[in-house]
């Protein structure tokens, strides 16, 4: 097995040219071209599935070697990145046939691709050049990709770049003082220059490295970009944005914790809270919080896709929480999830893109009844949406497990109480994401909607069933998890393809005969019921109104603010909004420095030329004091 | 082999005999409490069975239709979690946390049959069910995790075990288990806690386009439930049972307390029930961790 | 001394007159003071005092006593470089006036910020 | 057999067009379009002629009218100045190309003999090696400048151009006190000279010239608050001037300061003191460029950004703050000349210069547009363009040592990147995917205006994907600077 990393890496921004180009051929050609490459990628990145490290020197700048590497965890990120990438690009294929314009159609083949392309760079990168340049050619790539959805989403990507951009200079200063002391920006030289240098040294270098990944996970405060970004974005690119693009950030929150800063390490430089460095307990806390105020928001949401964006950050939660423990469960918890995330956020965010592509609306309170339209559809949202609130037997329920357990065990319990809290809170907007789209009465404008075509089903379906695979056989993800995180010098977990024996300090979870079991109760109980006399189908307008009659004209379906109610128990949190505070400071700095330009240059050429006098005469009268002035 | 297959069928049976049990004593306590006579006891049954050999049943759809099966499958699935008088089917497979989950599998089914129905007063109630469950799931969490953490395990059977001898969580955790208790009455949707299913507000909630075998179908899951949330009220903090007479006798105790509070009581709006969870029973639940974890 | 003294009062008559005089014509005309003034400034420096002009013009010259020729030829560069800059300063003032009808630099502000 | 590698036909050839530019309207009125493109394509190849013998001995002095250094006038040419002069030329050349199809109005011939001026100047002004010829250099470049900044003679055109001009006399003049003094100081012109004499001065006595030169370079280099020129200057200018203006004028002055610091002023306190200036510079150009509606105002700003970002990598005072300079210069020269070029083609396209009216433009004019987000881009330092590397490299330099003072400059420097990404990417979302105004029909620009865009695009690109030579040679010419190998070099091979 001789592949090549750069040629993985090369790959997709080959294949972004060429679709490009293709697309001036033909659409189809585009098309195919899309998906073949992003199909190539997902092929060349399977045959790394049993290297446990791998290293290649790509170049180097200014003294530093750049280096590619990959290892299981890696491997992991590769399989969310390239295998969502080509779901997503399929998905594309029909559903922005509506674009006429085929240049802006090129481009986002093109630059979908680019995306893919940038964060494997990121992924496979062995040394902070590598992976900071990945990192911005992901965020201006991504930028592009969120635009293309129209008017609003101009404010929502350009809040976006900003942020990332920000985000981004954090780390570029983490960098720039790790080159100084280390010369050398490899993993190992910097994990080795860290563990010799002052505590407070490494801990600014903690602390700016993951202001940058926490901007792009979009763990609070940090996340005020995310909600907009990610439901302005056309429907193909939300899954890319919130199965994928936010895991780097956890993938670099993972580098820095662990990669370049053994446990031990922060251990030694901080006092430890619950057994836990202070940093990371505090990014447990950060986490928590996320996953308590944006399932509060979630909850709240009348857009589908906003709803989906907020419970985005609350997952992300759930995974900075996990990888934040320190533990060897928590950690793999924290990974699994991500690998889960993304997969059940992508397939809701496909099917919430499916009914958009259909009905044209993500308002929920339009919609309704959908479930005798778009069958299919609405089976791979409630495998989505089961997945995510964490019910058994489905995978969001396994890595959320592991992650529970891992809180439990280092008796964290009032982190355990918010991830359970946000947990439950997601029955409540999951719920309101089906019953509003799918149940309830059908409105009479959408009585000619159809199911998706095939090439817009068969991603979904392929999630589905990834769902449930890695549901009931969590051992197959934990095989690859385990085995990187041995490299990263964690204890094995007990495991096996099942779920988790019974431990000394953990319960046992063996997803399958929960599974089996619920299977055989539920076909017992249907055949239960099939022995008693059958139903008559009745109308939706068959209907108890207290004597009323229910006719098509009215809406007679309780869909808009749904949680009114609960809104008004959590009223006092939203008075306070992360984004006004920030708005008011940018517009504070806006005014302060439109005031001050227009004070500079006045347009008057004797202010002008008294700035050159005054330049003068300072640096003439420095001089003549004799330069003590400096 | 044989005692395996003849306890996963017998254990839903028992568990549904003690629900329905309870069912027929509810009824008739509350009529003498209320200086009734009220019906004969075995009036639920009358009406399960009227209700399933009912022949004209109407259904909304497949999903509808679903609803109340997938709530009798989640129902049986918890059943087999939580241990009946020494026998524990799958708490090898799943422990606590995850019994709070697989609880959940059971009305979320049911929500979603429900919601199919395409009626507001049922939406209406599912809204205000589910938001009631996120009310009491933040004290029962609490207190589940001052237990786990009160006997280092998460294995509720090894929980039981740990309370043999009369060394009951009541008595070592008092203020977790009177919150457990208050949460139970949350679970059930029993006074004050039936906004849920008020029937002069939104026409009995989520049932309400429900008739026929599909509503035999949930006062069935009914019964499981009343069973489920009592039994693990008593594995919890009554220290289970050895043998299922003893543990019917403990559950009996429960509920018959649950009854004596609960016809007193006038209903919570469904924000203030919320708020009522979120305050007293939380604070008291963490004060209760805290002892814990100080301990 | 003298001649130090007096190309710098040049100068600052020059710089006086560019940043408070309001009028196009005076602040040229203060560009030139200080032009003036730096060419003289240039030549004083290369003076001695009874030199003669750095000509070998006739046999017996002591050329000690010659003056530096090296600032006359930059003066001689820089007076042709300030007569270049003014002429194309008066066209601008000439053109300046027919757009904006006023010789007051004041009112000459439409770029600004 | 006469050595075409000669330094000094670096700029005679570009002043014999001017006169040839001149006269030749006479016989002709579209000959004086082309000539340009002649002298600026004879310029890039005696310029790479030259690299062979700079890469050999590291400096090349040529001299005027056989006389020796320091009495003859000389032109010094090492890595450094080579490779700004080759920037300029090609620059001359590709905006020459430009100019045929871009400038439509009279008196052309003046135009383009003044234009050519303009690069000569610059030219001039990088290879001298004698401080009153910087002087002389200075004063061609700004004349040229004066006069072609108020080339459109329009009511803004001729306002700044007359207080470019008031400004920019002032400059000469305090840059001629300051040489004079110096001269006076040490009786010679020749900065490698003044470097040896001048170790003997008192402090006052050396930089109070220094205060002087300072101050008149740096009113042409854009200096704050000495810039104040600048950003009437270059909108009211013909795009392809502002070009040059933006491109490499500015970056010349700045040069002209490198050199002088580095060679005659070579004081640690000096780069502490210059690095206020830089920041400020920094500071007011990028937050003035974020309030601007009017697109050529903008890009000015910008420049004064950038100007002041790689002014701080200079004053860093080290080989890897100089190497991380000149890369922001080839990124800064090379960008900014582009947009300034494409910027044109699209206000011809449009018809105005307000940024609101350039929505949706990047859906017409695609290969403008396209480069547009190219040189935006790299000027923000996204990778993988060449500004990363520069910046990666500005950043790192600064970073050496991690004291407080540089940590904040660098925070001040990335909050500026911040600043000035906030204003690109409004631009380019506005172009991209903004909805059109007006009816206007928006053609793409013609081909020979594209064909100078694409040229430097292209350039921009390979560098951008093939950095090592530049950064080797960047690195070289750094180190040469730091060890005083200009001074070294130049007293052996030119004989003093």
């Amino acid at each position: 097995m001789n592949m090549s990393l750069e040629l993985l890496l090369a790959t997709p921004f080959i294949g972004g040219l060429l679709t490009y180009i293709g697309g001036k051929v033909h659409r189809w050609v585009r098309n195919i071209f899309a998906v073949l490459f992003s199909l190539l990628t997902l092929g060349e990145m399977s045959l790394f599935y049993n290297t446990t490290f791998k290293g290649d020197v790509w170049g180097s700048l200014f003294g530093s070697k750049l280096i590619l590497q990959t290892n299981p965890i890696t491997w992991l990120f590769l399989l969310i990145v390239t295998s969502i990438s080509l779901l997503v690009i399929v998905f594309s294929v029909d559903d922005m046939k509506h674009e006429e314009d085929h240049i802006v159609l090129d481009s986002y083949y093109m630059q979908l691709l680019f995306v893919e392309g940038a964060m494997i760079g990121i992924v496979l990168a062995g040394d902070l050049i590598t992976f900071f340049m990945f990192w911005e050619i992901m965020s201006w790539t991504s930028y592009f990709l969120i635009v293309h959805g129209g008017k609003k989403s101009m404010d929502a990507g350009y809040k976006y770049i900003i942020m990332s951009i920000i985000g981004a200079y954090a780390m570029f200063v983490a960098i720039a003082m790790i080159y100084s002391k280390a010369h050398s920006l490899v993993y190992p030289d910097v994990a080795l220059v860290l563990s010799q240098s002052s505590p407070t040294f490494t801990i600014w270098i903690i602390i700016l490295l993951g202001v940058g990944f926490f901007v792009k996970a979009a763990v609070m405060p940090l996340h005020t970009w995310l909600p907009d970004a990610h439901s302005e974005a056309p429907s193909p690119v939300s899954p890319l944005l919130s199965g994928v693009l936010i895991k780097m950030g956890a993938y670099g929150l993972f580098i820095i914790f662990y990669g370049l800063m053994s446990a031990n390490l922060a251990k030694n430089i901080m006092p430890s809270i619950f057994s836990t460095p202070v940093l990371l307990y505090i990014v447990q806390w950060l986490a928590a919080l996320s996953i308590v105020l944006a399932t509060f928001l979630a909850i709240m949401q009348e857009d589908a896709k906003r709803l989906l964006a907020y419970s985005s950050i609350s997952q992300i939660g759930y995974v900075v929480l996990g990888l934040a423990t320190g533990t060897s469960l928590g950690v793999a918890g924290g990974l699994f999830h991500a690998l889960n995330h993304a997969i059940f956020k992508s397939l809701l965010f496909l099917a919430v893109g499916a009914v958009i592509y259909r009905t044209g609306t993500r308002n929920l309170s339009d919609l309704g009844g959908l479930v005798k339209k778009m069958p299919f559809t609405f089976v791979a949202l409630v495998v989505g949406i089961i997945a995510l609130a964490g019910v058994p037997p489905l995978n969001g329920f396994v890595s959320k497990w592991m992650i529970y357990e891992a809180l439990l065990q280092k008796k964290e319990v009032f982190l355990l109480i918010m991830a359970f809290v946000g947990s439950t809170g997601a029955f409540l907007y999951v719920y309101r994401l089906v019953h509003s789209i799918f149940l309830g009465q059908l409105s009479q404008k959408h009585e000619n909607v159809k199911d998706v075509p095939i090439l817009m089903q068969i991603p979904m379906w392929v999630l589905v069933i990834a769902t449930v695979i890695y549901g009931i056989f969590p051992g197959l993800a934990m095989d690859v998890i385990v085995k990187g995180m041995k490299m990263f010098g964690f204890a094995p977990i007990a495991y096996n393809l099942y779920g988790f024996p019974q431990g000394s300090t953990m319960g046992a979870l063996k997803v399958i005969n929960i599974a089996s079991v619920l299977m055989i109760s539920f076909v017992v109980a249907w055949i239960f019921f099939l022995l008693f006399s059958k139903s008559r189908k009745v109308s939706q307008y068959d209907n108890y109104a207290a004597g009323q009659v229910v006719t098509p004209e009215l809406k007679y379906n309780y869909s808009f603010g749904f949680y009114m109610s609960f809104g008004r128990v959590i009223k006092p949190i939203f008075k306070i909004s992360i984004e006004r505070i920030y708005n008011y400071w940018v517009d504070a700095a806006k005014i302060f420095g439109d005031y001050y330009m227009r004070r500079v240059y006045t347009g008057n050429l004797e202010t002008y030329n008294s700035y050159i006098v005054i330049v003068v005469t300072i640096a003439a009268a420095a001089v003549l004091l004799g330069g003590k002035i400096w | 082999m044989v005692k395996m297959i003849l306890i996963a069928i017998g254990a839903p049976l028992v568990a549904f005999a003690i629900g329905l049990s309870f069912m027929m004593i509810k009824r008739k306590i509350v009529a003498r409490i209320q200086r009734r006579y009220g019906p004969t006891i075995i009036q639920p049954i009358y009406d399960v069975l009227k209700l399933l050999v009912k022949e004209d049943n109407i259904s909304h759809g497949v999903i509808f239709s679903l609803g109340p099966i997938i709530a009798i499958a989640g129902s049986i699935l918890a059943v087999f979690f939580i241990p009946m008088a020494g026998f524990s089917m799958l708490t090898g497979s799943g422990d606590l946390i995850a019994l709070l989950y697989i609880m959940a599998i059971g009305s979320l089914g049911m929500a979603l049959g429900a919601g199919d129905s395409a009626n507001p007063n049922a939406s209406i109630g599912i809204s205000r069910a589910l938001t009631l469950m996120f009310g009491y799931d933040l004290p029962l969490v609490i207190i589940v995790i001052s237990v786990a953490l009160q006997y280092h395990t998460t294995n509720l059977s090894d929980i039981v075990a740990a309370q043999a001898n009369g060394n009951w969580t009541l008595w070592t955790l008092p203020l977790s288990a009177i919150v457990g208790f208050v949460v139970t009455y949350g679970a059930l949707g029993e006074h004050p806690f039936d906004i849920v299913t008020a029937p002069h507000e939104v026409a009995t909630g989520p049932m309400v386009e429900y008739g026929g075998k599909h509503l035999g179908f949930l006062m069935i899951s009914h019964a499981f439930h009343i069973y489920i949330e009592i039994a693990l009220f008593v594995d919890l903090f009554l220290g289970g049972a050895s043998n299922i007479l003893i543990f019917y006798l403990k559950m009996f105790a429960v509920f018959f307390i649950m009854i004596m509070f609960d016809e007193v009581l006038p209903r919570f709006k469904i924000d203030d029930a919320v708020r009522f969870y979120w305050k007293w029973p939380t604070v008291v639940a963490l004060i209760s961790l805290i002892i814990v974890l100080v301990k | 001394m003298i001649y130090y003294l007096g190309s710098f009062l040049l100068i600052a008559i020059g710089l006086y007159a560019i940043i408070i005089k309001k009028n196009l014509i005076k602040i040229l005309i203060g560009l030139n003071l200080a032009a003036s003034g730096v060419n003289l400034l240039i030549v004083s420096i290369g003076y001695i005092k009874n030199g003669t002009a750095p000509i070998f013009s006739k046999i017996g010259i002591n050329p000690s006593a010659m003056v530096d020729p090296i600032p006359q030829a930059l003066t001689l560069t820089a007076i042709v470089i300030d007569a270049s800059e003014l002429a194309l300063a008066v066209a601008f003032v000439v053109l300046l006036y027919r757009h904006y009808g006023t010789l007051d630099i004041k009112k000459i502000r439409s770029l600004k910020w | 057999m006469v050595n075409l590698a000669n330094p000094i036909l670096l700029i005679a050839i570009p002043l014999l067009f001017v006169f040839l530019i001149a006269f030749s309207s006479a016989f002709s009125k579209s000959i004086a379009k082309y000539l340009p493109i002649f002298a600026f394509g004879l310029n890039v190849v005696i310029a790479i002629m030259i690299i062979p013998d700079v890469l050999k001995n590291g400096l090349v002095i040529a001299t005027t009218a056989g006389f020796k250094p320091p009495i003859a006038i000389d032109m010094v040419v090492d890595r450094l100045s080579l490779f700004l002069a080759i920037i300029a030329s090609l620059l001359g050349f590709v905006v020459s190309i430009y100019n045929v199809f871009y400038i439509d109005e009279e008196p052309e011939e003046k135009f383009y003999a003044l234009f050519t001026l303009l690069v000569a100047g610059v030219i001039w002004m990088i290879i001298t090696g004698d401080l009153f010829n910087l002087f002389v250099a200075f004063e061609v470049t700004s004349i040229a400048a004066f006069g072609l900044v108020g080339f459109h003679r329009d009511k803004g055109a001729v306002e700044a151009g007359f207080k470019y001009l008031v400004m920019g006399s002032i400059g000469g003049s305090f840059l001629l006190v300051g040489v004079i003094m110096l001269y006076a100081a040490t009786g010679t012109l020749n900065i490698v000279d003044i470097a040896q004499k001048s170790a003997e001065l008192t402090f006052q006595q050396k930089f109070l010239a220094y205060a002087l030169i300072f101050t008149g370079l740096g009113i042409e280099g854009a200096l704050f608050p000495l810039n104040a020129w600048l950003p009437d200057a270059h909108p009211a200018a013909p795009s392809s001037v502002s070009s040059i203006l933006s491109g490499i004028m500015t970056t010349a002055a700045i040069y002209a300061i490198f050199r002088i610091t580095n060679t005659i002023f070579d004081y640690n306190q000096i780069y502490f003191f210059l690095m206020f200036f830089a920041l400020l510079t920094l500071i007011f150009g990028e937050v003035a460029a974020f309030f601007q509606k009017d697109i050529k105002r903008m890009l000015a700003y910008s420049t004064i950004g950038q100007t002041g970002l790689f002014f701080f990598a200079f004053t860093l005072h080290s080989t890897n703050g100089l190497q991380g300079a000149f890369m922001q210069i080839i990124n800064h020269s090379l960008s900014k000349s582009m947009l300034f070029l494409i910027v044109g083609g699209m206000i011809m396209q449009v018809g105005s210069r307000n940024i609101d009216d350039f929505a949706g433009v990047g859906r017409k004019m695609k290969v403008s547009a396209f480069f547009l987000a190219v040189g935006m881009f790299s000027l923000m330092g996204l990778p993988p363009f060449f500004g990363f590397w520069s910046k990666l490299k500005i950043i790192f330099a600064a970073l050496q040592q991690t004291n407080i003072l540089m940590v904040a400059s660098v925070v001040i420097i990335l909050l500026m990147s911040v600043v000035e990404g906030a204003y690109f990417f409004k631009l380019l979302q506005a172009m991209f995917f903004g909805k059109p105004k007006q009816d206007r029909e928006i053609k793409e620009a013609s081909l020979g205006m594209l064909t100078a865009v694409v040229v430097l695009g292209l350039i921009l690109l390979f560098v951008s994907f093939y950095p090592t030579p530049i950064i080797d040679f960047t690195h070289q010419a750094a180190s040469d600077l730091m060890n005083k190998n200009y001074i070294n070099l130049a007293l052996k091979l030119g004989g003093l």
